[in-house]
């Protein structure tokens, strides 16, 4: 449980348990420099704190599970996740990104053929596209959005997918709330549908042809930009080739949550923890180190940011129940 | 180990007949100096800590306590998935059992006499085992596209790799006895090895493909992560939305299935022997 | 007939097993070879049908000079000359008579040897050996689960299923028990009597050799110290094969002789 | 041909029945699974990004592999090492009971089976399952690493550990009886003497084959090189991949290097 | 002084191991006992050292009573008496000289014996014991890369450790090869000339029981049908103690009697 003994202000070793969301930079290289941040930002604020312990994992479930038993004491994770393991987690903040020059919910606005550039503007969610890749049938599904058709459940169907985990909001979920509410069918429903690890390799399908349509997040396009024509061989641009024939409502921004049970947590090292990493975002030599997690900055987020988020879980749970 | 002799002198022992014996000192120390220092050196390195254990060991049993009693209701779903990973860890483990033949017939000592025949193929066997399983599963799946041919062709490698090295430790340990009689009777050595070592290595080369074969379809289940198709797809998507019940029943019917191709090797290899 | 003129081997650690050996063995004798541990009995025999190369002289069986033989030929040539071990060399896991017909499979098709397929006369000739050396009823046994005595006469039985004019045997009674080792020799001269095979035996068994064969030859350090008849065998010929240092045990049998 | 002979013959077992019957049953076996065979999606672009993946891993990124400090290859490699040792070292630790109690030379049958079974439970869940029961324990990092090995560790060993204890041989024991020794001592000289080399050799066995599944601790975080490989193989940096990967080889090469000489030694003295 | 006097052993499931056995055997005799397989030879052995119960009778090792040992008085009872297996019964995985010391184990304390701590006159004596059976130069090599008679004769050694007055082997020389044969009964000799120990081995080959031992017991159902010296054993003792079922070859052997 939570201890508020204010006097108690020395702690061993916090765990802070980190799992990408998008393509890590330098993952090998990204613990080191947010330790001692952290560790100085924290004891400005008179905490005494023995050791910072970051370490980065590939699934989202086991940072869901350290936090729920109380082994990590913060975890950067996703929306989706904290709302699965809100028994045990607490979210404090949202992380920002910069906006995108482009947002609109029209899949056509999206295809003018340039590039999506950043924004000045921090934003605290980001949307997921479906996008349709440079085959045959690809191409031919761009056409009809960019002559301003309506595609019909036939033309998706008839494509091959690549879908990302079930647990992946940019890649499951907010898509399968997208088909359920324009074409009332669930995502497990489409006949060529096939799960990718990493959205690298769905990119690097939908590159090669192996399939017509991949899920993911908005500003995917900008990171694999130049890998579209070094790694995977295409000649032409990936902003040509790729074309949106669909977007998701908003999804709010990775959190950082505190674990309820941990041993350390009170709410005065919460409210730390959450100047800490404000302050952090806040200097250039701490907008360097959280950039490598792809975060810009922090604000802070309550529980009920993330009600969407849990009803659109609801959903694909009742519906994949079926 | 001279050096060593020579630090701890070896101790002379006179006998009553007069004949002395030198015992060397015992290496034991000097193993043992090396194993505590490697201890030492992983405690520290891991943070491995005895009393963790004790405290916090009942946190072992949460996710196994949530996975029973198991979701009966979702065998249904879990059927075809299960199939799907028997049928390319079959598949998978024959290609990969019959390839490994000739490779492991070259790299046997006692087959081949040319040393770096046999270098160069061991030397190859090893490196294929040790590229990790998910590294050849996720290039497989970028060659033959997501689902279980991807997961066949990663087993297919890894059996390959791991069949190759028992055969050919196998075929050296076989007495060479009535090879030679064989070539004593006028065979060529391909016929000589037909009738007098296909023999003896025969059922350890089936009883290893098909302890194998078991392995991977439990295997199978690491592979859904690359999307490489089976049971292991369906079980990292119900880990993802901590349905423990679902995963305890996957497992369940993954145990049973071992259960039954264990039950069915051990009868094969009965028969063999 | 066997011909051996100044034939020496030195291997290529430069250790003499043969050295100037000269001898002639005739079609149908019966012959044992005595001497110490690293005598070079073993490279005689072995020399005969090849399985070591000697490096001067020249070596004769029924008229061919033996290292001109080469691939087919030399394989050809072994096909008529049985060899028997000392270990009995069996695949155990198998049939007795498995065994015994894996003396067909040198001049067999490749397509028959691979699925392991026999024809009903291969295989009748196969019982007709094992029924030679007495163990017909064995023939469906695995050979693992017989005696000692009987792998050896399994042994003797693929032998005599391939047909050959000369045995050469190393050591064949080594690893029997005295009772046994009787048995397996009487087999030896009954099949050198009845089909008059040239039969060349490795021995240390002094005693044995004298009972069972008709000529004896002594070899010490690759040269030939003795050549006669069994009978002519006395305590200095003994003495003059195993010299000074005599196995333990032989000094007893001095008094057999 | 005598009677005698022709008797023999008749006798003759035919097994061709079995042989064809077993390559038939294999034969429909295989039949059924050649489903998953199926190479229609193989697409040149993708043999193009494998051909970039291999060529990527044989010009590993040199900065990473040549960086000795904390966050380089060599101190990820040292750390997979540790996880493996020490997690070697307490499977090894854990399978002997099990495996003393599933002997049926040792305890009565019904015992034995049940052992085996629970043994065969434990084999069969993942080891990403695993992960996430000790990350519960242990929080993220290489002492979660070093458990998931541990019971990942158990089945192979203790099945190895199960084949050394039958073959027991219990004459020794019949003479240690003969010279008037006690229970314990019996143990101490007639049992453990017997078993340690098979069994070390064993556990050296199974360490190597840990340090080549180290990249599965990669799937939850639970230290050694596995997580590093795992990002930069799902993000395509193949030159990263390929520095990771030659470190592990060299490593797993030396090593297996030494173990099998160390085996070879145990085996034959 | 080994003493049976109307002993009978009958096992579970009423088979008569030996049936109403009376035996005198004197400190530093040497005695061979023969007799067909079954015939209850190492049931004798066996009742001495009390690895087998006697159900009648009463049998006495040096005025002690067997029967009347228990637990730890019957554990430094068995120390007294040495026992050597026709398989050698080595841990062939560890040396020599360790095997040698096993024989030290039973009288030493606790704490020696779990890290396996031998002091300086142990192995010396060990190494002695090495040396009396002439394999003083193997003391150090692992017993499994031993041949078969020098394993026996670190069984041999591992038995004279432990300084016994009495040795008892079961068919000590079954495994061996005629000539070690040979040799390891010359050590048995000469080792019950040496340090006056009572030797009482089983042998199936009469004529190394002949040529080696003083005293021959025959037995046969479990009865004693022949005791007495080695010299006075003839044809018609041998028809009396194998019956009809006279092992073959041994008929040859009459006439070396
Ligand atoms: N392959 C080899 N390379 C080198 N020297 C060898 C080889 N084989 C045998 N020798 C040596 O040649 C000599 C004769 O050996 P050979 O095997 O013919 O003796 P043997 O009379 O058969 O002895 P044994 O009775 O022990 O079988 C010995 O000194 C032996 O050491
Ligand atoms: N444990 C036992 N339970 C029942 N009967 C036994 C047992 N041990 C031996 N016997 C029987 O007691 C009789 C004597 O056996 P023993 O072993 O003393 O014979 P042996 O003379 O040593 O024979 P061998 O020469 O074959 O070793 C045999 O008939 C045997 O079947
Ligand atoms: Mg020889
Ligand atoms: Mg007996």
């Amino acid at each position: 449980g939570c201890k508020s003994d204010k006097e108690d202000k020395s702690i061993e070793k916090l765990s802070v348990y980190f799992v990408p969301s998008r393509e890590p930079e330098e993952i090998i290289t990204a613990t080191e420099p947010l330790k001692d941040l952290l560790k100085q930002q924290l004891e400005d604020q008179g905490f005494e704190i023995g050791q910072v312990e970051i370490s980065v994992g590939t699934s989202y479930e086991a940072v869901g599970e350290a936090l729920s038993a109380g082994t990590a004491d913060i975890g950067l994770i996703p929306g989706g996740t904290y709302v699965l393991y809100d028994d045990g987690a607490e979210v404090i903040l949202t992380a920002t990104r910069s906006g995108l020059n482009k947002d609109s919910e029209v899949p056509k606005d999206w295809n003018d053929g340039t590039a999506t550039e950043a924004s000045d503007q921090q934003a605290v969610s980001y949307r997921s596209l479906i996008i349709a890749g440079p085959s045959e049938k690809g191409q031919e599904l761009a056409a009809k959005v960019n002559a301003g058709e309506e595609l019909t459940w036939e033309d998706l169907n008839s494509a091959s997918w690549s879908i990302m985990s079930s647990s992946s909001p940019a890649g499951y979920i907010y898509p399968a709330l997208w088909l359920q509410e324009k074409y009332g069918h669930s995502i497990t429903d489409l006949t060529l549908a096939v799960q990718s690890d990493s959205y690298g390799s769905a990119m690097a399908r939908l590159a090669s042809g192996q399939v017509d349509i991949m899920l993911t997040y908005a500003d995917a396009r900008r990171d694999y930009t130049e890998k579209w024509g070094s790694e995977y061989g295409r000649t032409a641009s990936i902003w040509e080739e790729t074309n949106v024939i669909g977007v998701t409502p908003a999804i709010y921004n990775d959190t950082v949550c505190v674990s309820k049970s941990s041993e350390n947590m009170n709410d005065d090292l919460k409210e730390a923890i959450q100047n800490a990493f404000i302050q952090i975002a806040g200097t250039d030599a701490g907008k360097e180190v959280i950039s490598i997690y792809s975060h810009e900055g922090y604000q802070p987020a309550k529980e009920s940011d993330y009600d969407q988020e849990r009803a659109a879980q609801k959903l694909i749970q009742t519906l994949n129940a079926q | 180990m001279r050096l060593y002799d020579k630090v701890f002198p070896p101790k002379q022992m006179v006998l009553s007949s007069g004949k002395t014996v030198e015992e060397r000192f015992t290496r034991i120390p000097l193993i043992l100096t090396g194993l505590l220092f490697m201890m030492i050196l992983s405690i520290h390195i891991t943070g491995f800590r005895i009393s963790t254990l004790m405290n916090r060991g009942n946190e072992f049993f949460v996710i196994l306590n949530q996975m029973i009693p198991p979701r009966t209701a979702y065998v249904s779903q879990i059927i075809q998935p299960l199939l799907d990973t028997i049928k390319m860890s079959l598949l998978g483990s024959f290609l990969g059992s019959i390839l490994a033949i000739p490779f492991s017939i070259i790299a046997a000592g006692n087959i081949v006499k040319n040393k770096w025949i046999l270098m160069t193929v061991r030397l190859f066997l090893s490196l294929i085992r040790t590229l990790p399983t998910l590294i050849t599963a996720l290039i497989a799946t970028y060659i033959f596209g997501l689902g279980t041919m991807a997961g066949m062709a990663a087993i297919s490698i890894f059996t390959f790799a791991y069949v190759g090295k028992q055969l050919y430790e196998q075929i050296e340990t076989v007495d060479m006895g009535a090879f030679e009689a064989m070539e004593a009777m006028g065979a060529n050595r391909f016929y000589s090895f037909l009738t007098a070592v296909v023999p003896f290595v025969l059922p350890a080369y089936c009883s290893t493909c098909l302890f194998c074969l078991e392995g991977n379809v439990r295997y199978a289940s690491i592979l859904g992560y690359v999307g490489a198709g089976g049971l292991g797809l369906i079980l990292n998507e119900k880990i993802g939305w901590r349905e423990y019940d679902s995963v305890g029943m996957i497992l369940l019917v993954l145990f049973m299935a071992v259960f039954l191709i264990e039950g069915i090797s051990y009868y094969i290899r009965k028969k063999l022997t | 007939m066997i011909e051996f003129s100044h034939v020496s081997k030195e291997y290529s650690n430069g250790v003499k097993g043969l050295d100037d050996v000269t001898l002639h063995i005739g079609q149908g004798e019966f012959v044992a070879i005595i001497g110490l541990s690293g005598a070079g009995k073993s490279t005689l025999l072995r020399s005969i049908n090849r399985m070591h190369e000697i490096t001067a002289g020249t070596l004769q069986v029924n008229g061919t000079d033996v290292a001109s033989l080469n691939g087919k030929k030399l394989r050809s040539f072994r096909r008529g000359i049985g060899m028997i071990f000392q270990s009995f060399h069996l695949v155990g896991r198998t049939t007795v008579i498995k065994n015994v017909l894996m003396s067909k499979v040198p001049a067999m098709p490749f397509w028959r040897v691979v699925p392991g397929i026999f024809t009903k006369e291969e295989k009748i000739d196969a019982l007709e050996a094992l029924d030679k050396v007495g163990i017909l009823e064995k023939a469906y046994m695995r050979a693992d689960q017989l005696s000692g005595g009987q792998q050896q006469r399994v042994a003797l039985a693929r032998t005599l299923a391939q047909h050959p004019e000369i045995i050469l045997a190393d050591e064949p009674v080594a690893a029997l028990d005295p009772v046994t080792a009787r048995q397996v020799m009487g087999d030896f001269a009954k099949i050198n009597k009845e089909l008059n095979i040239t039969i060349l035996l490795n021995i240390h068994h002094v005693e044995l050799a004298l009972a069972y064969a008709e000529r004896i030859i002594g070899i010490r350090s690759g040269k030939i110290v003795f050549d006669g008849k069994a009978s002519s065998v006395d305590k200095a010929v003994l003495a003059g094969i195993y010299g000074e240092e005599m196995p333990e045990g032989v000094e007893e049998l001095y008094e057999a002789v | 041909m005598s009677e005698a002979i022709k008797q023999q013959l008749e006798q003759e077992k035919s097994s061709w029945f079995y042989k064809v019957g077993v390559t038939f049953l294999l034969a429909i076996l295989l039949g059924w699974s050649s489903s998953t065979f199926q190479i229609n999606r193989v697409s040149d672009n993708g043999l193009d990004i494998a051909k970039n993946i291999i060529s990527g891993i044989f010009h590993p990124d040199r900065r990473l592999l040549f960086n000795f400090t904390k966050t380089g290859i060599s101190y990820l490699v040292l750390e997979t090492i540790c996880i493996a040792f020490l997690g070697t070292i307490v499977g090894a630790v854990l399978a002997v009971p099990l495996s003393f109690f599933s002997a049926v030379n040792i305890v009565p049958k019904p015992i034995a089976l049940a052992v085996r079974w629970v043994i065969m439970a434990i084999r069969t869940i993942p080891a990403f399952i695993y992960g996430l029961m000790f990350i519960r324990v242990t929080g993220p990092g290489a002492f979660a690493g070093v458990l998931t090995m541990s019971v990942c560790s158990i089945g192979m060993l203790s099945k190895m550990f199960i084949e050394t204890i039958e073959d027991l041989d219990v004459r020794i024991i019949e003479s240690l009886d003969a010279s008037g020794c006690n229970t314990f001592q019996k143990i101490r000289y007639g049992i453990i003497p017997q078993l340690s080399p098979d069994f070390i050799s064993t556990v050296i066995y199974r360490f190597d084959m840990n340090l080549r599944d180290a990249t599965i601790l990669g799937l939850v975080g639970a230290g050694g090189i596995g997580a590093p490989l795992i990002f930069a193989m799902s993000s395509y940096r193949w030159n990263e991949v390929g520095a990771i990967l030659t470190g592990l080889i060299i490593c797993i090469l030396i090593i297996e290097f030494f173990s099998t000489k160390i085996r070879v030694r145990l085996a034959r003295g």
